[in-house]
């Protein structure tokens, strides 16, 4: 898991910037719960300073005005939030809905409709960490009116894991047994076996009404769906498919705000047009895909406008296909590697938006090491490199060893006119290096089906990430038993294969020493950076925009979306 | 203009582009009397029909020159070659009107034939909807159509061919002009309907006293219908003259050779000649023969004569106008 | 006889007798230029990228978002410091070729199917025609879009999308046409002294009904170029590093603002073809068949 | 009259069959798959996405999809979105209010501005006039429509700020006047094809009827100018127009996908592409077979409309 790819690339798309569960680098509120161990870090994901809410401005309790418009280059499409949905979808599910806890910026997590986070601390988890038990928010109601209880987080926590149901995904909460409803705001259950990362992945849980939704005679279709009814700061006012969504305040949120009366979601689905009708004023914020790069600098001059560089937990990188002859030579992927021009492609074609990086885990995160060698363009070195390493050039200039030519394709998504430059540039340097690289791009429903999961194509170049939700475990994406065409479980779809690497993911996964995870996640980024299996260029930065005087916007990067505090956005 | 005369036709020309389609043609017609008008295809006498009443395309594509003198109802004078497109407007339809050879393609297709008879009622007698419907109901009467009342609200295609062509007089006639033109009128028809028609027209002539110019290349229906007769030939008049007088001494070989080709209407079966066709075609109106235009298919062509300049319309008799250099030899070999 | 001194019998009169096909089709003034400029720009397409000082797929990112007319880059660079007229001119290229082979394609399928259906008729050519009507029920893009997502985009790929699109008004154009040649007397005349069916076929009707299909092809042209474009703006079409007309015009949304040029060169070369095919096409209607001179 | 409308629905029925056939098979036969966008977000494990792919039925054989799709519709059942579970026809009802305020407001645009230029042409045929507007016609038909769109943005929205870049109308206004501001552009690029081939076939339907005797009647009759024009000429010249309008309208739907997308106008088009692109199979389907039906029924209208307005036609076919 988390290894997210932005699914459709729009055209001006500056950042295939995914927001998935893998923006979540580091939970520290836990690491002294001696539970998940996560250890140091507090801090290195927090937003950029100044954004946050001051409380002076803030407006009272109750106090509403005006609305806001949202720009999204996505179109918001699926309402229940258990069932299958893209991150766009996010942005409805936050302000509708409460999870029993959230992430803040800085990875504390805050309790929503739980009045505490249970940990082995409180008592609300077991020391064995089999038993849960959680306690809710009394006086909270759906947005009809009905009295939010126990028996609704176990309805949920029941309807995903209910056969039939189309639940996004099952991965934890098929661990949970013997639900037990022991008051209307208290509720505990047992798990099959004891899995930490369950607590956060009850942060992106959105607790659903079981009046509504066990009353619909097949839940995969109930109205609800259509016209979702939640205990969130906003509720569902109306939608206009393929336009916009509406949501209204909810006066009886019970939180903090909302301090808007209307918050419009507003699909565009072109990127530039988006930004066009940000600078006109008619969107009030650009969140998620953000602003194209070509236009952040023209963005930043905006008056009444301000762009806030946002870093993302996914990096750019080149995803090499070892099971190719040629590319499972190391000395290929080190050349490679030597002859990608990165200070060309971020700072001509991304007008230096992004961060050039050396390592699979982001720059924020608490393990990331900033020591790895660094990165030189460098051509003769890299034709060095080839002859070396007995890649020899052809009558044609092109190279190749054993008969082995050095040629294969590079393939992202189509219609991503930024990632073709890139392209176009790789292609130019490596030409220089006797390589025969060639552009094989297809639609995103084509290249992220089997093109993708069974390692059929041969270099691509992908926006994804590299950890495991809350922790910075890549075990998914480079350990040898996570190749899918090799029968194996998970994302390791370059079929890299590592003694060294799977020894040291196996121990960081098995300990609970913070340090020491730390030693070997920094070893492991040596390796990594070695070895390439993955050519890193750089990691996503996305730029939002918002109007100035909208107040209270504050990135976060354990968020899926920017709009995770929207209730607390009010106009200055 | 002479007194009597309804329309004087002088040096009249119709050309298209560089193309002479209708050369000095002069004629005259008197109330209540019939001028047919005979040719072969290409000959000119539909133009000449179309051009009186400027119905020929506008000035860039065609020309028209000369003279025709239409004397009103009411006795003024109008050259209808200088009237202005208003003026013309103004004529037509209440002086002077037109019936056409197909009466379905002359009918519009979309309206009700009452609505289309009633029209011109309502433009040049100011009559309301009504009232011209009304009026238009009378005139299918007079026309012979049955149960008149009831069709005027019945489409063109509706009809027979011969109650559309009833139609078409009944819409020429509205006004009751004082020159009908009748450009084939029953060349479409079958030949019961033919008599009908002629029948019809004769009578109603009789009634109004129009005059009529008749065109037809049926010389049967010349013999029928027509007080005089002129022949055009190549976009010129050849022969003029009462219609006995035509059938029984032609002077022209061309008017010889059209009535040889046809069985003639006035011979009984016994006397009837063997019909003969006349050889060769139409000449190319870009590429005249020089000299008489009919030289080339002449029985009599006489080489340096009938070759070099084109013979004059000269009056063989009182009365009977022919353009032959050998006239006198032709009349003479008959 | 002469009843009708109408405009066109007025014109038809004037017209001197027998002009030649060819005559007709230069008198049409607008088609003649056309047919010029269709010439130059496939010659300028064939001979003068060579002669450029750039290549079209040369990086200079130094160079880019030149503009036009400013300096060694006569149309100016794109946003990887490409020359535009060395890519304006190779995917001329590239748009004619994927013009002129889907034409190509698509009028041997339609001309197979409509061969067929017309003279054999029956049930199979029923359903052939039937299948030709379902095929015209999409709206052109509708169709275009479904198939190309199940293609791999390449030029040969677009090139078969395209004729698989386009050849059913062809097909219907023939079949029509040769229903109704069969019964004149000519293939009545051939078939009796005891031709086969494909030499009636080939030698006797096709022939016959070649000046539509001539037409037919050449609009089909302006109809293959238009249809890249489109396929491409919409993200399906011809990939990079392959420039295209169509492809040169994707991203010209983006730069609109800042390089106008990018946007208002590729396509005002795709008007400036298609435009040309249609009058060609219209110009051989009239001199092919002088009948349908008013349309 | 009935037995013909019967045996044309008859037709259309059958032809629909095709088209599903057809439309199914691409779209089912063509790589990728409605689950690579969830593969692709990265928080579904393979079980989840096997699961579901069961569970929407994928895993089996292509024939019982289709006959299984088919069935359900026969009784009305478009199936669901994949992606927002709404049923299809209340998808594509919530689309086509925009496409068709599109297309419907281009129409008549064309119609009145075409209809002009034809009947102009006509009337002053090989005028100055009469050239430029058959070579701005010529011109119409051939600029792709999305480069038209882009340059009338160029100038009315970021040149001149006349006009607004996109949307069908500004929320929080949504007034009549806020609507067609916001109209003006797509209707304007989405009308120039339409204009063309209006002026084109109206002229040429026009030349056919200035030449017909009928008209020589008229003018025969000393009817004004005007009269016989409007009367006779353009009354009769309109009728084919019916037909052509009906012919026209799977290219003028073409055309309003391509203006949806440069307009960001949330109509069918938009959704069509969002369709295709996530390989939502049922709303793709049930796109290709409403707008099948669309082509269908209009053109079966323009038929029966054609009918009604030519008295000769009593009933065709």
């Amino acid at each position: 898991m988390g290894h997210g790819v932005r699914w459709l690339e729009r055209k001006g798309d500056p950042s295939m910037n995914d927001h998935s569960t893998d923006r979540i680098l580091a939970a520290p509120a836990l690491r002294r719960r001696a539970l998940l161990a996560l250890g140091a870090g507090a801090g290195l994901a927090a937003a950029a300073p100044g954004f946050a809410p001051s409380a002076k401005a803030q407006p009272a309790q109750g106090m509403r005005k005006g609305q806001v418009v949202v720009g999204l280059s996505q179109e918001p499409t699926a309402f229940n939030p258990l069932m299958p949905g893209i991150e766009v979808d996010e942005t409805i599910w936050m302000n509708v809905f409460d999870t029993l806890w959230y992430p803040m910026p800085d990875g504390s997590l805050v309790p929503s409709l739980a009045t505490e986070v249970p940990s082995t601390g409180n008592g609300g988890i077991s020391a064995d960490g089999l038993r849960w038990r959680v306690k809710l928010r009394p006086g909270v109601t759906w947005h009809d009116g009905t009295a939010f209880t126990a028996e609704d987080v176990k309805y949920t926590l029941e309807l995903i894991v209910a056969p039939g149901f189309k639940s996004r995904t099952r991965l934890g909460h098929a661990l949970v047994r013997d639900i037990e409803v022991l008051g209307p705001h208290e509720i505990a259950w047992r798990m099959e076996s004891a899995f930490a990362p369950y607590l956060a992945f009850l942060s992106n849980t959105y607790i659903v009404p079981k009046h509504l939704l066990a009353a619909a005679s097949d839940p995969n279709t109930a109205p609800f769906n259509g016209a979702p009814v939640g205990t969130g700061a906003f509720r569902w006012d109306r939608r206009v498919p393929g336009d916009h969504i509406q949501l209204a305040a909810n006066e009886k949120y019970f939180g903090k705000g909302p301090f808007l009366e209307r918050a419009i979601l507003k699909y565009v689905p072109d990127m530039t047009a988006l930004y066009a009708q940000f600078r006109t004023g008619q969107v009030d914020a650009i969140i998620g895909t953000g602003i194209p790069a070509n236009f952040v600098a023209e963005a930043e001059k905006l008056p009444g406008k301000r762009i806030s560089k946002v870093s993302s937990g996914s990096l750019e990188v080149l995803m090499p296909n070892l099971g190719q002859p040629a590319l499972s030579d190391k000395a290929v992927r080190q050349a490679l590697y030597a002859g990608i021009n990165k200070k060309g492609i971020i700072d001509v074609i991304f007008y230096g938006l992004h961060k050039p990086t050396e390592s699979f885990a982001p720059q924020e995160s608490w393990v990331y090491n900033a020591d790895l060698p660094a990165h030189r363009f460098d051509l003769a070195a890299a034709n060095a490199m080839l002859d070396k390493a007995g890649w020899a050039r052809g009558a044609n200039g092109l190279r190749a060893k054993d008969g082995v030519p050095l040629a294969f394709d590079i393939s992202t998504t189509t219609g991503n006119a930024l990632r073709e430059q890139s392209q176009q540039l790789l292609l130019q340097d490596w030409s220089k290096m006797g390589v025969a690289a060639k552009v094989n791009n297809m639609p995103a429903a084509v290249i992220w089906g089997e093109f993708y999961v069974r390692s059929k194509f041969q270099t691509l170049l992908v926006g994804t990430g590299f950890r495991s939700g809350i922790d910075p475990d890549p075990s998914n994406r480079f350990a040898s038993n996570a190749i899918p065409v090799k029968g194996g479980s998970g994302g390791n779809y370059m079929q890299w294969e590592n003694a060294e690497a799977d020894r040291i993911m196996v121990e960081a996964q098995a300990t609970f020493d913070t340090a020491r995870r730390k030693a070997l996640y920094l070893r492991l980024q040596e390796i990594v950076r070695d070895e390439l299996p993955i050519l890193p260029i750089y990691q996503y930065v996305t730029a939002e925009g918002t109007k100035s005087n909208l107040m209270g916007y504050a990135p976060n990067i354990n968020a899926r979306q920017n709009t995770w505090n929207m209730r607390e956005w009010y106009w200055a | 203009m002479e007194d009597g005369t309804v329309l004087d036709v002088r040096n009249f020309s119709v050309n298209f582009g560089i193309l002479p389609a209708v050369r000095d043609v002069s004629f005259t017609l008197r109330p209540g009397e019939t001028l047919a008008l005979v040719g072969e295809s290409g000959s000119g006498k539909s133009v000449t029909s179309l051009g009186i009443l400027k119905l020929t395309p506008p000035v860039p594509f065609c020309r028209i020159e000369g003279q025709a003198l239409l004397r009103t109802r009411k006795g003024a004078v109008v050259d209808l070659v200088q009237a202005s497109a208003e003026e013309m407007r103004g004529l037509r339809g209440r002086e002077a009107a037109m019936i056409f050879q197909e009466p379905m393609t002359s009918l519009n297709p979309v309206h009700p034939v009452g609505a289309q008879v009633g029209e011109a009622l309502r433009f040049h007698q100011g009559l309301s909807k009504r009232a011209a419907l009304a009026q238009a109901a009378e005139l299918l009467d007079l026309v012979g159509i049955p149960d008149a009342r009831r069709r005027l609200g019945a489409f063109p295609h509706e009809l027979s061919g011969g109650m559309r062509q009833r139609v078409m007089i009944a819409l020429a006639l509205a006004c009751e002009p004082v020159l009908l033109i009748a450009d084939e009128p029953t060349t479409a028809l079958d030949v019961t309907i033919q008599a009908q028609i002629l029948e019809l027209l004769q009578r109603l002539q009789q009634k109004t006293r129009m005059a009529v110019l008749f065109i037809t290349h049926n010389l049967g229906v010349v013999a029928e219908i027509a007080d005089r007769v002129m022949v055009m030939y190549a976009g010129r008049v050849v022969e003029q003259a009462p219609v006995r007088r035509l059938f029984h001494a032609p002077l022209m070989p061309y008017t010889r050779g059209l009535l040889r080709s046809v069985p003639r209407p006035d011979f009984s079966g016994a006397e009837q000649p063997p019909l003969e066709a006349i050889p060769g075609s139409v000449p190319d109106p870009l590429a005249p023969p020089p000299g008489c235009s009919f030289s080339p298919r002449c029985g009599h062509f006489s080489p340096g004569l009938c070759d070099s300049v084109a013979p004059p319309l000269t009056h063989a008799e009182p009365g009977h106008l022919v353009r032959c250099a050998r006239w006198a030899d032709v009349a003479g070999a008959a | 006889m002469s009843t009708s001194a109408s405009p066109v019998a007025a014109a038809q009169v004037i017209r001197p007798r027998g002009p030649s096909a060819f005559r007709r089709f230069a008198r049409h003034r607008l088609a003649a230029l056309s047919l010029v400029l269709i010439l130059s720009l496939t010659l300028a397409c064939i001979i003068v990228p060579p002669l450029l000082p750039f290549s079209d797929t040369e990086i200079d990112i130094m160079q880019r978002f030149a503009g036009p007319f400013t300096g060694p880059h006569l149309l100016g660079t794109d946003p990887l410091g490409r020359d535009t007229l060395a890519r304006l001119l190779m995917a001329g290229r590239i748009s004619l070729s994927v013009g002129f082979s889907a034409m190509a394609i698509s009028m041997v399928i339609g001309i197979a199917v409509g061969l067929y259906a017309g003279f054999y008729g029956g049930r199979i050519g029923a359903i052939l025609m039937r299948f030709v009507d379902a095929m015209l029920c999409f709206p052109s893009i509708f169709l275009l879009l479904a198939i190309s997502a199940f293609l791999q985009p390449s030029v040969g790929s677009i090139i078969m999308l395209i004729a698989a699109t386009s050849w059913m008004e062809v097909a219907r154009l023939v079949e029509a046409q040769i229903r109704a040649l069969r019964a004149r007397d000519f293939a009545v005349a051939a078939r009796a002294i005891g031709a086969n069916d494909r030499r009636v076929m080939f030698r006797e009707l096709l022939p016959n009904a070649v000046a539509p299909i001539v037409v037919a092809a050449t609009l089909n042209v302006a109809h293959a170029i238009l249809a890249e474009s489109y396929i491409s703006f919409l993200g399906y079409g011809i990939q990079p590093p392959t420039p295209s007309w169509g492809n040169m015009l994707e991203n010209a949304q983006s730069y609109l603002t800042s390089a106008p040029w990018l946007a208002i060169i590729p396509g005002a070369a795709i008007t400036l073809a298609v435009t040309g095919f249609n009058f060609i096409g219209d110009g051989l209607r009239d001199a092919l068949d002088p009948r349908q001179e008013a349309r | 009259m009935s037995g013909y409308v019967v045996r044309r629905l008859g037709q259309s029925l059958v032809l629909l069959l095709m088209v599903s056939m057809i439309g199914f098979a691409i779209l089912h036969l063509a790589p990728g798959g409605p689950l690579s966008q969830f593969a692709a977000g990265g928080d579904m494990t393979q079980e989840d996405l096997d699961r579901i792919a069961k569970e929407l039925g994928l895993d089996r054989p292509l024939p019982v999809q289709y006959v299984e799709w088919l069935w359900r519709m026969l009784q009305g059942d478009w199936g669901r979105s994949y992606r927002d579970q709404q049923p299809v026809l209340q998808i594509i009802g919530s689309h086509i209010g925009a496409t068709l305020e599109l297309m419907l407001t281009s129409t008549l645009v064309a119609m009145m501005i075409g209809a002009w230029v034809g009947i102009l042409g006509a009337i002053r045929r090989y005028s100055i006039f009469d050239s430029l507007a058959t070579i701005g016609a010529m011109v119409a038909l051939s600029i792709p429509t999305f480069w038209f769109g882009l340059v009338v943005i160029y100038v009315f929205s970021v040149g001149l700020e006349w006009l607004p870049a996109g949307n069908r109308y500004t929320i929080g206004d949504e007034s009549l006047l806020d609507r067609l501001h916001h109209l003006i552009g797509p209707c304007m690029v989405l009308a120039l094809v339409s204009t063309a081939v209006w002026s084109r076939y109206m002229r040429s339907s026009m030349l056919d009827v200035i030449n017909q005797d009928y008209i020589r009647t008229a003018r025969s009759k000393g009817l004004p100018e005007r009269r016989i024009l409007l009367n006779h000429a353009v009354r009769n010249a309109l009728l084919p127009m019916i037909t052509i309008t009906g012919l026209h309208l799977p290219a003028l739907l073409s055309g309003a996908l391509v203006t949806e997308t440069v307009f960001t106008w949330p109509g069918m088009g938009r959704l069509f592409l969002d369709s295709i692109s996530y390989r939502d199979y049922p709303v793709v389907m049930g796109i290709l077979v409403f707008t099948s039906v669309m082509v269908l029924a209009g053109s079966l209208i323009a038929d029966l409309l054609y009918s009604v307005a030519d008295p000769r036609m009593g009933a065709p076919g």
